[in-house]
């Protein structure tokens, strides 16, 4: 099977999967079979896509001409198909642990849950396989669409206006700021394709360079730079697994993936096309405040969301920089936050299910009836904040072996003080579970459900190996640096 | 003379006069139109407006008995509107070549073929009848149709069965 | 007014010279003024006249209802008729040249069926609403 | 002369188009309705008069005629005006039975009242 | 035969309307309509086709070549609008039998029948002519017949409304009149093209600078243009869905595109007109018409009425285009001619479908819907993406090529205005999203969705509001043709 066709297939299967899903609502059991299935499926064609394209081979295949001269179109690149793999390999646990959480907690309409799940992960792949900004426009909307069905999943109120703000900010930014900017940049430079060292070089004024990277750094809301993060805490109302999905697999990583994708194939990474001094501004500010919001929450998941927050103003801020060594760090941090994050937030599904406990402050002892759990996300914990024997280190060593490299104290300064502040808002949760004794009167409760502790410990497990075995993330993170001027 | 109907149209209130005001209307306006040569205008605005229009609104008037309630409502603003149409088309016709004036286009470009062929190619004196049915005769097909469909409508709206709730009872 | 002698004997009189009438400016259209339509609208208006004096039934008896309706239909079917044997005898739509051996014949030949399904439709679409308009007033529904 | 004829037809022009948008009462619009599109007979025809022809109907004695074109044109207009008039005024009498009025704010007061009276809803 | 195309095309529907008439049946006169509707939409897409490979066709009718005789004039853009009309007609014609019998006396539905035949006969007419007067009465045939088919609406207020129609159609087809009389008594032709040619000789700006004021009025109270609008929501909310969904798709559109026509291949070439800010009022009173309206809409408590506030914003999208008036904003508009035709159609469909089944569309009694019907509020989602011009949608292609003109222009406030549009939109088609999805059905709703006849046209609209947001051959393609016609100038 060659690689085309490979790439072809791969969003084909979570949309089977999620046609399926629908047809097999009155049969749970084969349902979530499916999923599973699909799962290995996806992962199996993306992986065998890997060699073929360190190899040097692009895939390309035209889905079809939706305008004259302007067609959607795949094309697999090296950083597209890490991202890709990103998803495929969060599929399986997520969907594993899905089943679990659904279950224990008696969730209604699991099977439109498991669809819109296998739909966002379609889109996902299409994101990371766009050709164009057409396409990648396509798919990110498509990717905000079919999430709002989860986040509102309990219905009633409070989900409905979590859903407003979670549809008014990513339709808002992409339609107000994100669709004009592909369209200026169409206008300017005549073509909208993904090219290594970008289109616009020469192309436009540095100034209105500027501000259309601006428009694009907001425009691309799933990126939570401040003010347009919002969102994010607003869609905890939706089940846990969702929030996972939301946080490590598929939306924000989306929303950094298309900044890091136009930064480097529309703007070439190159500081004479536009300034980027305003956006490692503000992604150095989101990155500081975020972490301080986060330190200050109470409620486990916000406490999270606002960790995410600020993890994926790393990213952005890496690319900002544009050193070679940054960027790769934006891509590895891609990766290494997904693992890191969604087993987080794995634990955090874990606890509610099995103690309903949502806050920090009521973990106490927790490391001792959950230990799995708890010993998972103490893992996490040091790949998020950075410190071996997990992924994390790996990644910020490069994005601040890069800050130094471009010589800009400012990020320096952000990333150490954002270090410092999640070992502020992680650590403690850490201890509370494991060194401090359950409060008086707290009902005994234990590990949650098989299949949820093993899709958490699976991810924490990833994250560790991700620290010895990187060399497949990095050599496609590597690929970024095709054409990058320097 | 025709000015001050309209305008006698405009004030009376009770609208048994006004359809007679506004039959005597058409019956003038026939007659100025005989003086400027449209005969076959003249002859149908004098059966169409001055009879067929008479009796239909006298038929009306008869189902709805009523007479205009009060004066009229929120004048200004329609007056202005009214005044500001016409300032536009008074500065329009401005522009248009004086009455009776030979040279105007519409003497030089498409009408004279129809004065001097007419009788050669379709044999019929009255060139308006010519015009009418052989020249613009897909006009005329329209025109046919729009009367068609007048009737047909109004059988939708005033014909009734007995026993069905037809809209609006 | 139903049982003025005067009036009725002056209808009865009078709405077969208007009929005549509207005859005359039908076929003399082609050479005065007039034509189909203005025929259409006097015929109307003598059968209008009759059913005003000696009320709508009686008009009605004269010409039944069904039949002013479809006369509505059939005068459009003439004219556009005229237009598709233009079609089938291989002219252009409504090309009257090709309705007889000499074209002028022809187009005169259109011309007068043209007028007469004006003719047919006007008088009796008048007809109609006019019969339209009085019988709803006899519906005691107000 | 001018455009002294250009000017009547304007003025009866405007005066029917202001009866028609400040009346309330149905039976006067439609009234209003058929004095404004009268008034565009004399816009057309007038022009077409050339003093000294007469009208178009060809005759060996004559030899200058007026414009058929706007006769024919208007003839049209002239049907399209009756029929716009009897469908209204159908209308109107529909609207005196469901409404019981033919005076229109009357008639939007009642509907303000909401659905309720709206029987056949 | 196949030369006599252009005739056949309007001749075919107008002569079904008296046959129906004769015929009376309720299902004989729905079968001649359906007959003559899918006639017609075959004889267009050949017409389209022909036109496509050899250029524009001219059709001298009695064989009175123009401007003697009424021309006939198929060209790149009228064979888009022919498709598009008698597309929509053919395609609401089987939907219509049961929605008719549920929504119109019986005895009377052969006239509705009739009338429907006529309307499309006349909006065809109104197309395909090339000849000022002769759209005027064919403009009067369409509108006549749409007063009657408003009225046999439900309810006493479709009376209102129609009358309402009737008083302020009949104003606008005046204006017309006046327009195109001024242009006679100056040009002495009432052929578009002959006026155009004469028209360049034309020294005296005045008469035509009116008739260009009298058409833009006339035209734009017939195409809603805000704020010449007020007839159009009750109209719309009142009338029977079949109509509503006919005139939302076509009515407006055949007035725009004779606005287009006046504009691009009779008035734009003239020197006379230079430095006539339209295109600067036409873009105003656009911009007023997409926030206003957008925003009315999403206030309205019942759903038809939501969507005709919302046409009349759309139509702001298309007069926007025009105004912009570079390549790509006219592309957009044209293009949106098509798009929002389908969307809307679609979108009125379904609310139909929702009429023969629960008969009242307030948002109130849609609670739940999406259990109680849930293929019409997919479907209704679906079409309201495309509303919004949401990405792979027919709505999205036309606002894409609207935004494009705007930046070449380089007037970002229309490029923001455009964006904002859409996210309103995105507020009134989420309102109906949460009422049939987040809120419970009432209790005791089972699934009962519109019958088959219904659902395959349904089906259908819904699908080409996707696919042609993925394959836009036809629409962008065709739009394109048209704006290479308009701004070549008249040939």
């Amino acid at each position: 099977m060659n690689a085309e066709s490979l790439a072809g297939l791969a969003p084909l299967v979570p949309v089977a999967a999620a046609a399926l899903a629908a047809l097999l609502h009155r049969a749970p059991n084969l349902r979530e079979a499916v999923s599973l299935a699909a799962g290995a499926v996806l992962l199996a064609c993306v992986s065998a896509l890997v060699g073929p394209v360190l190899a040097g081979a692009r895939p390309k295949i035209v889905l079809v001409e939706m305008l004259p001269g302007l067609d959607l179109v795949f094309r697999v690149e090296p950083f597209g198909l890490l991202f890709a793999l990103i998803v495929a390999v969060l599929w399986l646990p997520s969907t594993l642990y899905s089943i679990g959480y659904l279950r224990a907690n008696g969730e209604a309409h699991q099977s439109r849950f498991f669809a819109c799940f296998a739909l966002a992960i379609a889109s996902a792949i299409g994101v990371a396989f766009a050709g164009n900004l057409l396409t990648l426009f396509v798919f990110y909307e498509a990717l905000t669409l079919v999430t709002w069905p989860l986040v509102t999943h309990h219905g009633g109120e409070e989900a409905r206006r979590g859903g407003r703000v979670y549809l008014a900010l990513l339709l808002g930014t992409s339609t107000l700021l994100f669709l004009p900017a592909i369209v200026a940049t169409w206008v300017a430079a005549g073509t909208l394709d993904f090219v290594p060292g970008g289109i616009l070089r020469g192309e436009v004024a540095r100034g209105a360079g500027t501000v259309l990277l601006l428009l694009f750094a907001f425009g691309i809301g799933k990126a939570a730079l401040m003010p347009f993060h919002r969102w994010l805490p607003a869609a905890m109302v939706a089940p846990t697994p969702v929030s996972a999905l939301l946080h490590a697999v598929a939306v924000v990583k989306a929303g950094v993936f298309c900044v890091v994708k136009v930064v480097v194939y529309v703007f070439g990474a190159d500081a004479a096309v536009a300034d980027f001094t305003p956006l490692v501004t503000v992604a150095a500010f989101t990155l500081v405040a975020a972490a301080v919001v986060a330190m200050r929450a109470d409620n486990l998941k916000r406490r999270l969301a606002y960790s995410t927050v600020s993890q994926l103003a790393y990213v952005v801020l890496a690319v900002a920089l544009l050193a070679p060594l940054s960027i790769v760090g934006a891509a590895m941090h891609i990766a290494a936050h997904a693992a890191g994050k969604i087993t987080l937030f794995f634990a955090a599904g874990a606890v509610y299910t099995a103690a309903h406990k949502t806050k920090v402050s009521e973990l106490d002892g927790a490391g001792r009836r959950m230990p799995w759990t708890f010993g998972a996300f103490a893992v996490a914990s040091l790949s998020m904040i950075g410190l071996p024997p997990a992924v994390g280190v790996a990644s910020k060593w490069l994005i601040v072996a890069g800050a130094s490299q471009a010589e800009n104290a400012l990020a320096l300064a952000a990333l150490f003080a954002g270090t410092l502040l999640s070992a502020g808002y992680l650590l403690p949760i850490v201890y509370r579970a494991f060194l401090r004794a359950p409060a008086a009167g707290d009902a005994p409760y234990g590990e949650a459900p098989a299949t949820m502790v093993v899709a958490l410990v699976a991810t924490a497990a990833l994250t560790v190996a991700l620290f010895f075995h990187h060399d497949v993330p990095l050599a496609l993170a590597r690929g970024l640096l095709e054409g990058i001027p320097r | 003379m025709m000015a001050v109907l309209v305008v006698a149209v405009a004030v009376q209130r009770n609208l048994f006069s006004v359809v007679v005001l506004t039959g005597i209307y058409s019956f003038l306006m026939a007659s100025v139109l005989v003086a400027l040569d449209a005969v076959d205008v003249a002859m149908t605005e004098a059966s169409v407006g001055a009879g067929i229009s008479t009796v239909l609104l006298l038929g009306a008037l008869y189902l709805v008995r009523a007479d205009e309630a009060k004066p009229m409502h929120r004048p200004l603003l329609p007056l202005l509107v009214s005044i500001g149409v016409g300032a536009a088309l008074v500065y329009g016709t401005l522009g248009l070549p004086a009455f009776s004036d030979p040279n105007a286009p519409i003497h030089t470009h498409v009408a004279p073929r129809y004065l001097n062929d007419a009788l050669r190619e379709t044999g019929v004196p009255n060139v308006v009848t010519a015009v009418l049915a052989s020249y613009r005769g897909y006009d005329t097909l329209g025109e046919t149709t729009v009367v068609f469909t007048a009737g047909a409508g109004v059988v939708a709206l005033l014909r009734r069965r007995r026993r069905d709730g037809e809209g609006g009872k | 007014m139903k049982n003025d002698l005067v009036l009725r004997v002056v209808a009865k009189l009078f709405t077969p010279f208007v009929l005549l009438f509207a005859l005359y400016v039908q076929f003399h259209g082609e050479l005065g003024p007039g034509g189909g339509f203005q025929a259409g609208v006097i015929a109307a208006a003598a059968v209008i006249l009759y059913a005003i004096v000696f009320g709508l039934p009686a008009a009605r008896r004269l010409v039944p209802d069904a039949i002013v309706e479809s006369l509505m239909a059939i005068g459009v079917l003439i004219y556009a008729g005229v237009g598709v044997a233009g079609l089938l005898l291989g002219g252009a739509y409504l090309d009257y040249f090709v309705l007889d051996r000499d074209p002028v014949h022809g187009q005169e030949r259109g011309i007068f069926w043209v007028e007469v399904g004006v003719a047919v439709t006007v008088s009796s679409v008048m007809l109609k609403i006019f019969s339209m308009f009085a019988s709803r007033g006899h519906d005691p529904d107000e | 002369m001018g455009h002294y004829a250009y000017f009547v037809a304007i003025f009866l022009m405007v005066a029917g188009l202001y009866i028609t948008i400040a009346r309330g009462n149905l039976v006067k619009k439609l009234v209003g309705l058929s004095i404004f599109q009268t008034s565009v007979y004399l816009l057309y025809i007038a022009p077409g008069k050339l003093i000294g022809a007469t009208a178009p109907i060809v005759a060996p004695q004559f030899t200058t005629y007026s414009n058929p074109l706007p006769h024919v044109l208007i003839l049209t207009a002239i049907v399209v005006g009756v029929a716009t008039l009897a469908l209204g005024l159908a209308l109107v009498v529909r609207i005196r039975e469901a409404y019981g009025s033919i005076e229109e704010d009357q008639i939007l007061a009642q509907d303000q009242d909401g659905d309720g009276a709206d029987a056949s809803r | 035969m196949v030369d006599h195309l252009p005739a056949l095309q309007v001749v075919v529907p107008l002569m079904s309307a008296p046959v129906i008439v004769l015929l009376r049946r309720p299902a004989i006169a729905w079968l001649v309509a359906t007959a003559a509707c899918f006639a017609a939409f075959a004889i267009a897409v050949t017409l389209a086709l022909t036109v496509a490979e050899s250029g524009t066709v001219s059709y001298a009718i009695g064989s009175w070549e123009p401007p003697w005789g009424i021309e006939y004039r198929v060209d790149a853009l009228s064979a888009f609008m022919l498709v598009l009309v008698a597309g929509t007609a053919a395609l609401v014609m089987p939907y219509a039998r049961r929605s008719v019998a549920a929504e119109v006396p019986e005895h009377q539905a052969y006239l509705f029948y009739a009338m429907y035949c006529l309307c499309v006969a006349g909006l065809l007419g109104m197309t395909i002519t090339g000849d000022v007067f002769n759209v005027f009465v064919f403009l009067e045939i369409s509108s006549l017949s749409t007063y009657v088919l408003i009225a046999l609406g439900r309810g006493r207020r479709a009376l209102l409304a129609a009358l309402q129609y009737l008083i302020v159609g009949t104003i606008g087809a005046t204006f017309y009149v006046i327009g195109i009389g001024l242009l006679y008594l100056v040009t002495g032709s009432l052929n578009f093209v002959d006026i155009a040619v004469q028209l360049e000789g034309v020294t005296e700006k005045r008469p035509v600078l009116a008739a260009l004021a009298f058409i833009t009025v006339g035209l734009g109270l017939k195409l809603a243009l805000f704020p010449l609008h007020q007839w159009l929501p009750n109209a719309y909310a009142y009338a029977p869905s079949v109509v509503t969904t006919f005139l939302a798709a076509t009515a407006t559109k055949v007035s725009v595109y004779v606005l287009v026509r006046f504009y691009f291949l009779v008035f734009a070439p003239l020197q006379a007109l230079e430095g006539v800010p339209v295109g600067a009022v036409l873009v105003a009173l656009s911009a007023a018409a997409i926030l206003a309206m957008s925003l009315v809409a999403v206030f309205q408590p019942d759903l038809k009425r939501m969507f005709a506030y919302s046409s009349v914003a759309q139509i702001g999208y298309i007069t926007l285009g025009l105004g912009v008036a570079n390549e790509a904003a006219l592309t957009g508009s044209l293009a949106h001619l098509v798009n929002h035709g389908v969307t809307k159609c679609a979108l009125f469909l379904l609310v139909g479908g929702i009429v023969v089944r629960g008969g009242d569309t307030s948002f109130a009694s849609l609670a739940g819907l999406g259990r109680r019907m849930p293929w019409t509020s997919f479907g209704i989602v679906i079409a309201g993406l495309s509303l919004i011009g949401v990405p792979a949608t027919a709505g999205f292609t036309s606002k894409w090529y609207l935004i494009a003109g705007a930046v070449e222009q380089g007037s970002w406030w229309i490029v923001a205005l455009l964006v904002a549009g859409s996210l309103i939109a995105v507020a009134y088609v989420w309102r109906f999203v949460e009422v049939a999805y987040l809120a419970p059905a009432p209790a005791g709703a089972a699934v009962h969705e519109p019958p088959w006849s219904m659902r395959i046209p349904q089906a259908v609209a819904v699908a080409l509001c996707v696919v042609l947001g993925l394959f836009t051959a036809f629409n962008v393609g065709y739009a394109r043709r048209a704006v290479d016609l308009l701004l070549g100038g008249s040939q």
